[in-house]
């Protein structure tokens, strides 16, 4: 398998980051390779936030820099509007319906709409929007298996905050179970 | 319809960068009202420090320029010295001030350089993320005193104006505080003071402002100015710590 | 022990250097490094060591220079513009044979610049702004392993030379997230100690002969003495520092050199011109100072063109230029100001190049 | 006849801090639930005419968000 | 025969670089001296500045090591890291602590480090060859103030010690000359007392000593000491800044 | 006016940059180079200006740069450890384009080193250790009258450019006495002036538009096109202020490269060869930045070797190299720590070195 | 009987600085004619008897030239 | 005429670095090319003072650092025994007899011996030692015209201290007056 490389968009808040981390530390589990590369600006506040993951399952990972994404992640509709063109053709675009009225232009990729706050919100937990995002990924893309980001969910949601398993496991297979 | 409180022109029409209810955008904006009132904003030299107001000179509508972390009192002396008819103020955070730039400070003051200081005390470096500054308070966490500063580790916070106060070269210091609408009045005075005796002539005038940061308070803003109100000025007394103009009347 | 895991670089960074003996930390809050003397603030303490936040880069520098005349193993991180009020106390530290360990999360600038990534330190770090011959080794690693790797070591290469180390990261390394293994801790001089194992330290031990530590030798044959020592110590880091990753050169037709995130990219480079036919091969300098300059006699006849693949406006180049002695030419693929390049801009930049040079 | 006052928020330029809410004595101050172009909810005045055109809204405004008219007779 | 004063052995046996009268070697002596009685020599290590007596550690007993101009409060400070159980202090010019160094002294006194400052102050840079120096007094000429220190050129020379009683980290700060023998005995008293409280984990201590520059001032050593005893003790008035153990009692 | 006289260096050097249109000084004692202060607190009053002993060196700069952003033509002398607290606010400087003049009376290094003449400022004043990419024009004259002239020329380049200038002497330089003719003083402008003459400058002057000097460029895109510009500037300053002297290399056997007192020294040694049969010529660099390596294109065929003469231990060899592009053996002939070679030496060692390489 | 004091001068460390006599309350310290091999008038004591003790020479000396003994009886 | 290259000696204050400037006054006067370098140290006061005048009538000086002397003027004791050696074979050793007791050891230059303090205080005024010594160096080796030494003391001495001007003139001519 080649290198695979993944961009995650939104505004500070939506938990951009994070979904970038949890897929990295998948990624480490299943013993490939990966390196989680965050944008940073000058203003630790509002503003747009977003991180780029390479994953490489045999070799090092050359470059952290990428000039295009197989998957692109946007969670609010400036990062559809300035990171539609980063997906490579045939690669994967997942746009956050619940926050992006527009559709995506391109017809040279697969497109997700995926309304990852409704659907968070229906679970309970409005926080948990990026992970519902997350698993739809994964399903759409596996390109980390779902066991290795159990485990990083299961060491994040431990002590004070395993009360938070569950609801997470559950939001990360939210999509897949929703009729479409 | 009579303008009872209107947008001074000494602000640029822009949106600053400072975040929600930060007390930068009080201090900016009473300062250029009052240059306006007095009608020196076409006369006036600021310059804008390092932190989170480095972009000052985006905001207030004088000529401006940056300066290195901390040397801002060394830059406007330099510029006092070409231009011995203008207004020169700086303007500058704690870490600015208080850290780096305490040597700068306090020749600037000894020398009794005529410009005006205005030092905003948020008891934290802002825009590096809220590690500890010389003015943080005891006890208080910053992400360099993760639980809460202690005299052991990093001394007492410094207190600016009585420090200055020994000096023979300021004319005028004081303290106030952007806390309420009253205290941001009273700075409002103590800023127009300020300029006052620089036009006259009179030394080197400090007015210390103290201000909130929200974001790395971890606070609303509005439960920030409480803060800053009760526990704040609580250890850094306001009141005016040097006035030459009262000792000679 | 060596479990892996995924860390910040700057978070990496901070335990290598613990790992590697340190105890002593100095340094004053500047972006894109702030996360170093945060996590060391809340670290060192419960490791026996000491965290002082600094009054500035000045206050930084001449603290460890402190530390490390004492006997202490102190480390340093800052970033450009801190690194810059650091030169005067650079020098002295070399001049007084004094060791201690370096980072430069580098930025941008020039002045206050941007905080956004850059590397137009280059020559900051290895000509220096202080006074007089003296010299640091740096290095500049290119994965948040290697950095871990260099780190861990530099506080005893600073003991052994007697002299400071640096080690270079660019913004993007410090913020950066790789899964890395992190090398056993290893045993740190107490105070009580350090008489014995640094006999040369101020320790106020009552060790027999009393101990200075100084840089001023009015005498100038003595000072010329003094020279002529340090860079008798200067040549064994040459011979004995050097380090550099060559890949490719047998048959390249292009060469990059690059180092940091930037080799990075120029090996992303390298894959996609090869899928289009064109070899191209890589030097990688690891350490700056001593530079790799023989690396470059590897380059073949094959080679129509050596391109240094730069966050600067090409600092790098001189250096080039001094390896490979206008056998090929030199070329530059740069950005600056906090502006990336992608390994397709090298590509076609790349591609323009070689037509030209054809 | 009692002086009466329009206060006029600049929607863009506020940040939604809250502090002329908080700060308001006769508390007519309230926060828009629309988020403007920058993503604050902005303040907006609830009654205007209850206003006494003590400025406390454009003292403690940070954002230069805020002007105070003090209405002639007969204008609204 | 019975010795009433020898020559410290905190004192190496080898002439000192400085003029003929500078007292200098008088604060050398009264500080090894110190050490010596209190059986300090072996576990104390020095800081040495930029000035004249850059070369201290030639003529001092003790672990030493220079530190660049002004930042010898920082040296220390590092010093005190690793060695918690040492006493350290630091010996200072006026050029070098009250111009250059600032920050740094200012810093490490807030801080509370734990080490002791002998502050020389004989109001001139000797090493340079007499430029002003913050602590020239209004009159007094230099080489950069050919016609005496004026207010309006250099604001009024600098008080240090009254400067850092504001200060919460110190624990002793006094002013001492070296004038006559019987202040020189008070000084002695003096550094016996930093050296004890910093032994008793107190705070910082500061003394600064009035010394002379005979040379730079233009007067015989023994008009040096007159003019230190009156025109400059007038403007420098001895006496205890600040003590938190008489505080304490 | 062009009357000749006899003065010591360092107050040469102070009155050609008073005559060249200089009205401000800011500085901090150190030796060598104090008789310029010393010169300036007397003078400037008289003559219009202004001066400010800085509290350091650190406030100097910072000084100078608010004197130059308001418009003013301010000047600054130090000495080598001076010069390296410096960077921070070079760079500034550079990336906030505001002029200034510049004079390092260099000394022994490395820290505080010594007081006597050194040359091992080469890497400080040439490549400089503040941060990003930003360039100084440096030019180091061999004689008080050539210094006299640059320093005078100096004012107007900085104000051309926006751009801090550099002299470099060394001690030797600064202490010599030799009969100078001074040239004419210039009009320096008046606060009223530079409203007009500057408008980029702030003066508080109501002139229409508001200025603002600064050097932060938060935006990757801006700072990178500000660099650009910026090295726009510096290549009409490579293209226009490079300087050399070259003699005698059409037949050389030798060939020196010195600047400063070590270009007279190997002019003698040029005198001394010739005497004894051997053919010597000199590529004497005025101008350090831009360095004139095109001269390097006239060495001959019969050119066997090429020798710096310097007062380091060797810093200026890299740039030889750069420009004989290894067609040459290039070799040092250095002292340091303030030892002074004398022409017989240099004479001796290159007979040396000439043995060696024939 | 009146205690009696031996004040010894290192004759290679005096500087000539002159200041030892000029404290000393009993005036019997001279300076020599000879210079010491620093090029210096080195500091003596005239009469040896007079002295009563004080130390002031010895206490501003910068040289560390002095160094005082206390005779017991019968030494000289 | 070719290169001329001397070099002065003594202790601080005996007026060492005054006599070689009032040399490259005067040859400056003469439109000669003129270099003085004193040697300067950390040490303000007391100490040895020396410096070197290189003058050179028909181009510009090359060099002001010697490797040899023309002629070199010793004060006192210690700037004999440090610098007898500098004298070029066939050159001129001028030494300070009233400070020094020591008679030169080569044979190969020509020694001067001038008790110059003896001379000066005979005139009555010690402080003119210095240019006593310059007036035999000058008149034993005449590189600068006299018109021009005197132009430079009148210019020196001028104003309030125009007194002191026959004093120095006297001093000047006093060892080639002098019975030998
Ligand atoms: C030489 C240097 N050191 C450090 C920094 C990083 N830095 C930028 S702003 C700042 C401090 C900001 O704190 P403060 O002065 O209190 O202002 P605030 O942001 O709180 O308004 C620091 C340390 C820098 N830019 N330059
Ligand atoms: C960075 C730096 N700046 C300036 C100097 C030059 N310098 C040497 S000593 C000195 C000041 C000496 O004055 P002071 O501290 O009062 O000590 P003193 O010589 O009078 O004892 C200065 C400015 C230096 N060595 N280093
Ligand atoms: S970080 Fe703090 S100081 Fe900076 S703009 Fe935000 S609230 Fe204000
Ligand atoms: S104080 Fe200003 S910025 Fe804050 S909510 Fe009110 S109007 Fe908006
Ligand atoms: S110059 Fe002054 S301070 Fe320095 S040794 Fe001489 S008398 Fe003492
Ligand atoms: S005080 Fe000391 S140095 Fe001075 S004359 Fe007396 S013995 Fe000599």
């Amino acid at each position: 398998m080649a290198t695979y490389k993944l961009f995650f968009a939104g505004s500070g808040g939506q938990g951009v980051l994070t979904m970038g981390q949890m897929l990295t530390y998948a990624a480490m589990y299943a013993d490939m390779n990966a390196t989680w590369l965050p944008s940073y600006g000058p203003e630790m506040r509002g503003g747009t936030a977003n991180c780029t993951v390479v994953i490489s399952p045999d070799k090092p990972v050359s470059c952290p820099l990428i000039y295009e994404a197989d998957d692109v992640v946007v969670m609010n509709l400036p990062s559809l509007i300035k990171f539609e063109s980063l997906v490579k053709p045939g690669g994967n675009l997942f746009i956050n319906s619940s926050m992006i009225d527009q559709k995506a232009t391109r017809d040279d990729i697969n497109v997700f709409y995926v309304p990852a706050n409704d659907i968070a919100m229906k679970l309970g937990n409005a926080r948990t929007a990026n992970v519902v995002m997350l698993g739809a990924m994964v399903n759409a893309a596996p390109v980390v298996p779902v066991q290795m980001i159990y485990k990083i969910m299961e060491k994040t949601f431990s002590g004070r905050k395993a009360h938070l398993l569950d609801i997470n496991k559950t939001a990360f297979h939210a999509w897949e179970k929703m009729e479409k | 319809m009579k303008p009872v409180f209107t947008v001074t022109k000494g602000m640029l029409p822009v949106s600053t960068s400072y975040c929600p209810g930060c007390t930068h955008g009080v201090a900016h904006r009473i300062i250029m009202e009052t240059l306006d009132e007095m009608d020196l904003l076409g006369k006036t030299i600021g310059v804008a420090p390092i932190g989170c107001s480095v972009v000052a000179h985006q905001f207030m509508n004088v000529d401006m320029c940056e300066a290195a972390h901390g040397r801002a009192p060394a830059v406007a002396s330099g510029i006092r010295r070409v231009h011995p008819e203008r207004v020169v103020f700086t303007y500058q955070g704690d870490g600015d001030l208080a850290s780096i730039g305490m040597g700068e400070i306090v020749h600037a003051a000894a020398r009794g350089e005529l410009f005006s200081t205005f030092f905003i005390n948020n008891g934290i470096y802002g825009m590096t993320g809220g590690q500890m500054a010389p003015t943080t308070l005891i006890g208080q966490r910053s992400t360099t005193s993760v639980n809460g500063r202690t005299r052991e580790q990093a001394g007492m916070p410094l207190r600016i104006c009585e420090l200055l106060a020994t000096l023979d070269g300021p004319a005028y210091i004081e303290r106030v505080s952007l806390d309420t609408p009253a205290h941001i009045r009273a700075a409002k005075k103590a800023v127009r003071k300020a300029f006052e005796y620089q036009l006259a002539g009179k030394g080197f005038t400090f007015i210390e402002l103290l201000s909130t940061c929200p974001t790395n308070w971890g606070l609303t803003p509005f439960e920030a100015m409480k803060r800053m109100g009760s526990e704040v000025a609580a250890y850094y007394p306001l009141g005016v710590y040097k006035d030459t103009g009262k000792e000679a009347e | 022990m060596s479990e892996k895991v995924l860390m910040k670089g700057n978070e990496a960074f901070a335990e290598a250097v613990i790992r590697g003996g340190v105890r002593f930390y100095f340094g004053y809050p500047i972006t894109p490094q702030s996360e170093i003397p945060e996590f060391m603030s809340r670290e060192l303490p419960k490791r026996g060591g000491r965290f002082l936040q600094a009054e500035s880069e000045l206050g930084a520098i001449n603290m460890a220079y402190g530390c490390g005349a004492a006997g202490g193993n102190g480390f340093i991180s800052s970033s450009s513009p801190g690194i810059a009020l650091m030169q005067e106390g650079m020098s002295f530290l070399c001049g007084a044979e004094v060791p201690v360990t370096l980072l430069n999360v580098s930025r941008g600038g020039p002045g206050i610049g941007s905080i956004q990534p850059g590397q137009a330190d280059y020559n900051q770090v290895t000509r220096g702004g202080g006074n007089g011959d003296y010299r640091i080794p740096v290095f500049a690693p290119a994965s948040i392993q290697e950095a871990v790797d260099i780190l861990y070591e530099a506080p005893g290469i600073a003991d052994k030379y007697r002299n400071p180390v640096m080690v270079l990261a660019d913004g993007l390394m410090g913020q950066m997230m790789e899964p890395v293994v992190l090398p056993d801790e290893k045993h740190a001089f107490t105070s009580q100690e350090i008489a014995t194992a640094k006999p040369w330290a101020i320790s106020g031990s009552e060790k027999g002969e009393r101990s200075v530590v100084k840089s001023l030798r009015l005498q100038p044959e003595v000072l010329e003495a003094h020279v002529e020592h340090l860079y008798e110590k200067y040549a064994a880091m040459e011979k004995d520092l050097e380090r550099v990753e060559c890949e490719g050169l047998e048959d390249a037709e292009v060469v990059f050199v690059a180092f940091g995130t930037m080799a990075r990219l120029a090996r992303e480079a390298m894959e996609l011109l090869e899928a289009q036919g064109i070899k191209a091969g890589m030097i990688r300098p690891i350490s700056l100072w001593p530079y790799p300059y023989k690396a470059f006699d590897e380059i073949s006849d094959k080679t129509k063109a050596v391109i240094s693949v730069e966050l600067s406006m090409g600092q790098m180049l001189q250096d080039i230029n001094l390896g490979v002695k206008g056998r090929v030419p030199v070329k530059l693929i740069h950005r600056v100001g906090g502006m990336l390049p992608t390994s397709l801009e090298v590509v076609e930049k790349t591609k323009k190049i070689l037509e030209e040079v054809r | 006849m009692a002086k009466r006052f329009k206060v006029v928020f600049d929607r863009e330029r506020c940040k939604g801090c809250e502090l002329c809410k908080s700060f308001c004595p006769k508390q007519i101050i309230e926060m828009d639930t629309q988020v403007n172009a920058k993503g604050y909810c902005p303040a907006k005045i609830t009654e205007q005419a209850q206003c006494i055109g003590c400025q406390s809204c454009a003292t403690v405004c940070p954002d230069c968000a805020i002007e105070i008219y003090q209405l002639e007779e007969g204008e609204a």
